[in-house]
């Protein structure tokens, strides 16, 4: 026990003038921190500012051009994430690193498998898996293809592959964002019990009451460097933020009602089979159809789904990811074929296509910008012109109006602070919350009627994330309707006019945001709590 | 549960087949249909296919697109050539392995190391392969060398120094050869059965049979084991095997030298078969090689039976150009429409509303009048032109992939260049 | 195709090769896809280029074309900018460029082997394959027991055609209703069809299978695989071009090697230079028949001894004009 | 501005080395094979003696490198929609022997007999492409294997038709076949007028320069403007980039795969043109094929630009012209073969090492500035 002892007067991991460059960025600028064992040591700072750079040198996915990296007091030097997985780390990154075509027994032993003679044990991994699982309160099915899992089992297979190599210093790169609070209290139990068990743990989030919640220190870093060390039992959120940002804390507060009584969208018994769409046949009914598919038990995506959204409403939906919200959106954007009927602005416009549906005024920030909203190969000012290639100022007869185009992606570079070179920049080359930006400022522009923002702020930084919310409420004043869907549950509920719960495909709950609780919502997403509230 | 009920009507689709065919072969008396001689040279066919198709799936199950096949498959069969002529078979066979091997490792410094576009590098090693074995003929074969006068040339190589064992099923296909009895007395049925077995079973290369068997294993080795994990790995997210500290680089590497040696042993199986090696004898097997693992949905035995539909095609055509026995194709394609439009029929009476719709009948009027202008055809064509027959095999495969709309699943990453800790 | 002023250019100019300068003559020639080494046409050609070069003192020099075929006239171009004269284009495929390069460079003499004369300047070197094949025919179906023959052409193209027309009437003189299998292993256009000894083999094989006992091929290196599948079967083969049973290394193919229908594209090339250097002008055809032994039969191995006196009736017959072999199949 | 221009001479040099190694390795092939190599070097650079024979040499390789950029701009289109065609080579040759038989049913004046040709050409293509286009919108059927199927239908097909229905007359003892001739006013005037702008004697060779070099270069320039600066090239690159967003921006991804694949046909219809209207006038027996498998590395090479392609199409009909002066300096002519894989390879590979290297530059440029900032 002696080196226990030991080991707790050693820091579990230190980190001394780390820097890194990149092609036009430094992202990292001698970087300084020191983790003690056995505590959550918590990571905060802006978008780019360098924490998830750091983390996959500490992990050995990059190299650092400077600096030492000492884990439990020995000097290291990490090539490869194999070398840092034998010193004990693992790390969760801020995208999932998941074959999707692998079940989640695959994706867990993949690089530690178990052997039987030549073969891969899956019964022994099968049982270490499903022990793991239990003792930390991981539920998973190891036999499902990750590929048909949700956010939330996706973030708990990441946490259980790095269990499952017996990291004692775990490194979760936002692990939250995509996560309802009763997931995050959950995974929060699960650090806690982590912890208590001697492993140190590296979070980073932009939620900074979860950082208080849950860190015993916090590093914050601004532009690729540390520029401070607090304590979170001395620090409030508000001193955090201007740690990071130098501005307040903003709060997703909506101010007065601005809902008119025009209707701007409505949505009437939308429908989506999972199994592929077909044509209702002739002489039946719609309801009859969806009935008959009902009583078949086929499974619906999407289960009569009905809703109105006015000028200058924000109508959130809450849910659990994987319960409809992306079917829901693309029906409505007409990505997928569904039955039932949905109107813009008086006119049914169930059977445009995508394009006639965005050219008619419908903007859209999707919920997963690198494969919905980028190109990532693409310049900026190419972005700009993404969905958007038949209006002005893109187009100009059938040419694309570069110069126009370029101009007006200045503007929105100045107008939403798109932190970039220039806009002949790749977009990969821009940090994922200044490409979010881009996004938002892109759909904002030509004056949308109506607007599906979907994670509008997801792993944006406070102070982007405040820009983004000041834009769509002026938006809102000035009339837009918004369908806003998101994960996060204080901007949900700060933002929205009306609140809709959708579980399975259906809407189960019209909640009005004046007087819920996350908690509490949280209850109606997981089906916890049933049945409509009264206004 | 759902695997073995598609086991199970996979079986079951293969006994339909099989009636069918033989009832097509009695009615037209057209026995070469299902003759040991037909399955033999379609076999003889696959073969190579199959073993191309392998070295596909090898590469783009790592991640690395491989149309370089055509290429390494010629480096195959030269080498075994030149290795076969002065030590025998078993030499050509390491050899041509080793020849395919190294296009293979060409391929993946190209692909891997430097981060080439992977059909660029490919294209590159179909003009290399052919143009390298050229030259090297023009060295080492030409007038004046031992080669030539061994009974080399420019063309060829002089042939294998000793002969490729061949084996049978004994007393089934061979001495007794009860399978040939059975089969020359033309029963319903039960002749096509011994018809198809014999012609898989006699006078098989010794490479038919180890073909055959790295089918199984390449199963197994793909699916059933850690490095198959990691190979497969590489070639759906490369970034979360690296990010378990998996090797992508070096699976890359041994993923598409193995690639080229498949395709290599392809190569030496030709040389096997015309016993050395003739300039052009690949005959752009690595692209329809390619074709099967793709028709496969890379997949050992959708690969297989890609390769199997491809080559008893190709081996029909060959050996019909008398007799006609292709225009029982006809038939066969009319009886096909006829058992869809009954089971679409039944669907109709079945009284399911959505069965119905203008849709549904068009298709249903299309097959039948397919059926008839088929059936027509059968009736009164009794030679196609040759050309038609020639391109039958791409026009089988064409329309098979037409009607059985598969839904194909490439690996998610193979073309993708992937560089160590620079994933988006 | 038998007129055209043929077979009497060796006679017009009594071999003086030894009293002409080395220097002077420089004789160019391009070979058909494939190129040297095929141990068979091409070769033949050079064979009779060779001997020009040791008989006649000839500086020769002989080029290739690229796989696709695609420079086979600038081939024929840059040996006439040499300084090559005459110039011999190997293979029917090049008659439109020796036609092209006879009228650009009107001073120059050109041939073309398997292509009759297009330009004054061009004589055309031409080959009775029927009338050999024809022979091959006869001896197949005297010497066929079944009364059942076979026929692989490498590629469905009308040179390969005269050889199966020349066949089809051969056998047909002897045993009117003999049955005869016919397969070409690729269309028109794709070359493979020469390369494949596989194919040779499947498509030999199942003649042999359905009963035939001899089978004849013009299919070039996919020959091969016939020889294959007769030996396999027991059976017999006939060769083509040049004497295979001396070609083919392999013993046990020798043997099945019944004979081969000889095509002397070596005499031809070598006469043309010849005639060329007594002063020979084109403008004409020279066929190489059975007349000038420009085609025949091989004997090696003798196995056809025993019918010697039935073929040389029929070439008599040709020769005299009593038979007149079609160059191209009825159907 | 100057890291753009370092950029250039980076990929300049990149080639020069690329192309350096390329010599060096066949050096190496040709000393084995016991020939000089200095003097094959020379021998590509040896364009003839004579006046005539080099403005023949210089026709050669224009000629040559006119249906391989075209080739190249065919696969290019699909490829930059991430749609690999590998059926170019069906298409053009289908194209081809329809264009040349339509050609030769009717006499018009000059213009109007070449555009109809093209415009057959370009028709049959295009839809010879649909085909697989429509296979795989509709059914999913993988573009790579139905073009690869297609492409051995087409030979087959036009080995019927040449032979059979569009079979033209043929003189007496000649064994080629081939569509019937173009009337005179089907060929395409030659560009010999220009050897002269040069001091140089016109080309005497069958058809001189070929005249369709003016409309590959007008095709060259027209895809370029149409990718480059139009809404459809614009679709056409999102499309490539990232399927979903394009479709989530409202590109209908059918009609993209379609659109492009058709005009990828079109073009590729274009392929044999120059051949059939410069000097054969004819679709026959030694029409040149292979050139669709050629136009992918021409297409690759030139990273799918119209003016990357016509520099790599170059290089390579540079390459392919040598093949009679290396045989006369008696090296074998496979060493070309290996050369064009051998320089395929490497200008690639040095491409990538040279990027790499430029970032390695940038990277280094932004830790200054930022010492300078701090
Ligand atoms: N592989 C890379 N190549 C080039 N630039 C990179 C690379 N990875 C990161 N960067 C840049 O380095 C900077 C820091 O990025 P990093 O991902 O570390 O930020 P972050 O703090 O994790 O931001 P976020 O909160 O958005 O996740 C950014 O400007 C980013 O664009
Ligand atoms: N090779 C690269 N070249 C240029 N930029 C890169 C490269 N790799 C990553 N980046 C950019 O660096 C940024 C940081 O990458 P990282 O993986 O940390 O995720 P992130 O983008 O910060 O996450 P999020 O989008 O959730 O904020 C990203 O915006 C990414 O696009
Ligand atoms: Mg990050
Ligand atoms: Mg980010």
């Amino acid at each position: 026990m002696s080196a226990d002892t030991l080991a707790t007067a050693r820091p579990a991991v230190e980190l001394e003038g780390i820097t890194k460059r990149f092609p036009g960025v430094v992202a990292n600028h001698d970087i300084r921190i020191t983790v003690r064992p056995g505590t959550v040591h918590a990571i905060v700072g802006e978008n780019g500012a360098g924490k998830s750079t750091l983390m996959k040198i500490l992990y050995g996915m990059q190299r650092p051009d400077e600096g030492t990296i000492k884990v439990n007091g020995e000097q290291v030097s990490f090539r490869t994430p194999s070398d840092a997985i034998a010193a004990g780390i693992g790390m969760v990154h801020q995208h999932f690193m998941l074959a999707d075509n692998f079940t989640v027994l695959e994706n867990i032993v993949l690089g530690a498998e178990p052997r039987k003679g030549l073969n891969l044990d899956t019964g022994a991994a099968r049982r270490r898996i499903t022990d793991l699982a239990a003792a930390h309160g991981l539920r998973v099915d190891p036999d499902r293809l990750v590929e048909d899992l949700g956010v939330g089992d996706r973030q708990r297979v990441e946490i259980l592959k790095v269990l499952y190599r017996g990291a004692r210093i775990l490194i979760l790169d936002e692990p939250t964002a995509v996560l309802v609070p009763q997931e995050v209290e959950e995974l929060f139990q699960n650090l806690r019990e982590l912890k208590s068990e001697g492993l140190t743990v590296i979070f980073i989030s932009h939620k900074l009451d979860e950082v208080l919640d849950i860190a015993d220190d916090i590093t914050v870093i601004r532009r690729g460097t540390t520029v401070a060390s607090v304590d979170p039992r001395e620090v409030t959120a508000r001193r955090l933020a201007e740690l990071m940002v130098g501005s307040e804390l903003p709060t997703p507060e909506t101010r007065e009602s601005t809902v008119t009584d025009k209707v701007a969208l409505k949505v009437a018994g939308l429908t989506m089979e999972a199994d592929g769409h077909r044509p209702v046949p002739k002489g039946t009914s719609i309801t009859a159809y969806v009935d008959k598919l009902r009583q078949d038990g086929r499974r619906l995506l999407l289960d009569d789904v009905s809703f109105e959204i006015h000028k200058g409403e924000i109508l959130g939906i809450a849910g659990v990811e994987g319960n409809g919200q992306s079917e829901l959106i693309e029906a409505i954007m007409g990505i997928r074929q569904a039955h039932g009927d949905v109107e813009l602005d008086g006119r049914d416009i169930s059977s445009w296509s995508t394009l006639k549906r965005r050219e008619s005024g419908i903007g859209y920030i999707p919920e997963d910008r690198h494969r919905q909203g980028l190109l990532l190969e693409a310049s900026l000012w190419e972005n700009r012109v993404l969905g958007h290639q038949t209006r002005k100022p893109a187009k100009n007869g059938p040419w694309v109006d570069r110069k126009a185009a370029k101009a007006d992606t200045e503007r929105i570079i100045g107008e939403y602070d798109v932190r970039t070179p220039g806009v002949d920049t790749l977009a990969l080359a821009l940090s994922g919350g200044n490409q979010q930006k881009l996004i938002v400022g892109r759909e904002m522009s030509g004056e949308p009627s109506f607007l599906i923002a979907a994670h509008p702020t997801r792993g944006v930084d406070v102070g982007a994330q405040a820009a983004i919310w000041d834009h769509l409420r002026n938006a809102r004043a000035a009339g837009l309707a918004v369908l806003l869907i998101s994960a996060d549950l204080d901007e949900l509920i700060g933002l929205s006019d009306t609140i809709q719960v959708i579980y399975r495909g259906r809407l189960v709950a019209a909640l009005d945001p004046s007087d819920i609780t996350p908690e509490r919502l949280g209850g109606y997403m997981t089906g916890a709590i049933a049945g409509t509230e009264e206004e | 549960m759902t695997r073995v009920g598609k086991y199970h009507l996979a079986l079951v689709a293969v006994a339909a087949l099989l009636l069918l065919v033989s009832l097509v072969r009695v009615v037209t008396g057209h026995n070469d249909i299902t003759s040991s001689g037909t399955f033999g040279a379609a076999l003889t066919l696959a073969v190579p296919l199959a073993l191309v198709g392998l070295g596909g799936l090898w590469a783009e199950r790592a991640g690395v697109v491989n149309i370089g096949l055509e290429g390494m498959m010629v480096l195959g069969t030269w080498f075994a050539g030149w290795a076969g002529y002065q030590w025998g078979p078993v030499a050509a066979l390491v050899a041509g392995l080793l020849g395919g091997a190294l296009g293979g490792l060409l391929h993946a410094i190209a692909t891997v190391s430097f981060g080439v576009d992977h059909i660029i590098s490919g294209v590159a090693i179909n003009l290399l392969g052919p143009g390298l074995t050229r030259f090297l003929s023009e060295v080492l074969y030409r007038e004046g060398t031992a080669a030539s006068a061994a009974g080399g040339a420019i063309t060829t190589s002089p042939p294998l120094s000793s002969p490729v064992p061949e084996v049978s099923l004994p007393v089934l296909s061979d001495g007794p050869d009860l399978l040939g009895k059975l089969e020359s007395t033309h029963w319903f049925l039960l002749s096509d059965v011994a018809g198809i077995l014999r012609g898989l079973t006699h006078d098989v290369n010794v490479l038919v049979i180890l073909a055959v068997l790295l089918l199984p294993l390449t199963f197994y080795v793909l699916w059933r084991t850690p490095f198959g994990l990691r190979l497969r790995s590489a070639g759906e997210n490369p970034w979360a095997a690296e990010s378990l500290g998996v090797s992508v680089y070096r699976i890359k590497y041994v993923a598409v030298m193995i690639s080229g040696a498949f395709a290599g042993l392809g190569g030496t199986f030709l040389v096997f078969d015309a016993t050395k090696y003739v300039e052009g004898q690949t005959g752009g097997r690595g692209f329809i090689g390619l074709a099967a693992m793709i028709f496969g949905n890379w997949r050992p035995g959708g690969l297989a039976a890609g390769a199997g539909l491809f080559g008893y095609a190709d081996g029909l055509q060959l050996r019909s150009s008398n007799s006609g026995a292709f225009t029982s194709v006809f038939l066969f394609g009319a009886m096909i429409l006829l058992i869809y439009l009954v089971l679409e029929a039944r669907k109709l009476m079945s009284a399911d509303l959505e069965a119905r719709g203008v849709r549904q009948y068009t298709v249903m009027a299309s097959a039948t009048l397919g059926m008839i202008v088929l059936f027509w055809l059968w009736l009164t064509v009794d030679q196609m032109p040759s050309e038609l027959v020639k391109m039958a095999p791409y026009l089988l495969t064409l329309i098979v992939l037409l009607v059985a709309s598969q839904r194909l699943r490439p690996p998610k990453a193979a073309g993708v260049t992937y560089r160590r800790g620079e994933q988006h | 195709a038998c007129g055209g002023g043929g077979g009497t250019t060796a006679t017009e100019e009594p071999a003086g090769g030894a009293s002409s300068p080395a220097s002077g003559l420089k004789v160019g020639l391009a070979f058909d896809v494939g190129g040297r080494g095929d141990k068979s046409f091409n070769d033949a050609a050079y064979a009779g280029l060779e001997k020009a070069k040791t008989d006649l003192g000839a500086e020769i020099k002989e080029l290739s074309p690229a796989a696709d075929g695609s420079n086979r006239g600038d081939l024929l171009r840059q040996l006439a900018d040499a300084g090559y004269n005459p110039i011999i284009g190997v293979g029917f495929a090049y008659a439109e460029d020796v036609k092209a390069a006879a009228t650009e460079y009107p001073d120059i003499e050109f041939a073309i082997v398997d292509s009759a004369s297009s330009a004054p300047n061009v004589t055309g070197l031409l080959f009775a394959e029927e009338q050999g094949s024809y022979l091959a025919g006869v001896a197949a179906a005297a010497k066929s027991e079944a009364g059942h023959v076979g026929f692989v052409g490498g590629v469905e193209n009308d040179l390969i055609r005269k050889f199966e027309a020349g066949f089809d009437a051969g056998v047909k003189s002897v045993k009117p209703d003999a049955k005869i299998d016919v397969t070409y292993l690729t269309p028109d256009g794709d070359f493979s069809g020469f390369q494949a000894p596989d194919k040779g083999k499947i498509a030999a094989e199942k003649m042999f299978q359905d009963g035939a006992d001899i089978v004849y091929h013009a299919a070039g290196d996919s020959g091969l695989g016939v020889f294959q599948a007769a030996a396999a079967a027991g059976k017999k083969a006939i060769g083509v071009d040049s004497d295979q049973r001396q070609t083919v290394t392999e013993t046990n193919l020798q043997s099945v090697i019944m004979t081969s229908m000889l095509k002397r594209v070596d005499v031809g090339v070598f006469e043309f230079i010849k005639a060329f250097q007594g002063g020979a002008k084109g403008g004409q055809d020279v066929t190489y028949d059975l007349k000038v032994d420009g085609v025949g039969l091989a004997t090696t191995g003798g196995e056809i001894d025993d019918i010697k006196d039935q073929l040389d009736k029929a070439k008599q017959d040709i020769v005299n004009g009593t038979i007149k072999v079609p160059s191209q199949p009825e159907s | 501005m100057p890291a753009g221009l370092n950029r250039a001479l980076l990929t300049l040099a990149g080639a020069v080395v690329a192309i350096v190694l390329a010599i060096a390795v066949c050096s190496v092939a040709i000393v084995a094979a016991g020939g000089d190599p200095l003097h094959a070097l020379t021998a590509f650079f040896d364009f003839g003696a004579s006046e005539r024979a080099q403005s023949n040499s210089v026709a050669t390789l224009f000629n040559r490198a006119v249906p391989l950029f075209i080739a190249g701009l065919a696969v290019a289109i699909g490829f930059r929609m991430n749609l690999f065609n590998i059926g170019v080579e069906g298409q053009y040759r289908i194209a081809a022997i329809c264009a040349a038989y339509v050609g030769s049913t009717f006499v018009a004046p000059a213009p109007i007999q070449i555009a109809v040709i093209i415009v057959v050409a370009m028709v049959v293509g295009g839809l010879y492409a649909l085909i697989p286009a429509i296979m795989k919108v509709t059914r999913g059927v993988n573009e790579v294997i139905a073009t690869i199927m297609l492409n051995y239908i087409a030979i087959n097909i036009s080995a019927y038709l040449v032979r059979g229905p569009f079979a033209g007359a043929r003189a007496e003892g000649e064994l080629t076949v081939s569509t019937p001739p173009l009337p005179d006013s089907g060929m395409f005037p030659d560009l010999n007028f220009v050897f002269g702008w040069f001091g140089m004697l016109a080309p005497t060779r069958e058809g001189g320069l070929w005249g369709f070099l003016v409309v590959a270069i007008v095709l060259g320039v027209v895809l370029w403007v149409v990718l480059e600066r139009t809404r459809f090239g614009f679709d056409v690159k999102a499309s490539g980039l990232n399927q979903s967003a394009a479709l989530a921006a409202g590109v209908n991804p059918k009609r993209m795969v379609i659109a492009a694949m058709v005009l990828s046909g079109a073009i590729a219809g274009l392929i044999g043109l120059p051949e059939v209207l410069g000097s054969t006038g004819s679709f026959g027996t030694t029409f040149t094929s292979g050139l669709g498998f050629l136009g992918i590395a021409v297409a690759l090479l030139g990273r799918n630009k119209p003016a990357g392609i016509a520099v790599a199409a170059l290089l390579f009909a540079f390459l392919d012209r040598a093949q009679g002066p290396l045989q006369f300096a008696n090296i074998p002519p496979s060493v070309i073969e290996i050369i064009q894989g051998v320089i395929v390879l490497l200008v690639v590979v040095a491409n990538e090492v040279t990027n790499r290297f430029a970032l390695r530059l940038e990277e280094r440029r932004a830790a200054r500035q930022l010492k300078v900032t701090a």
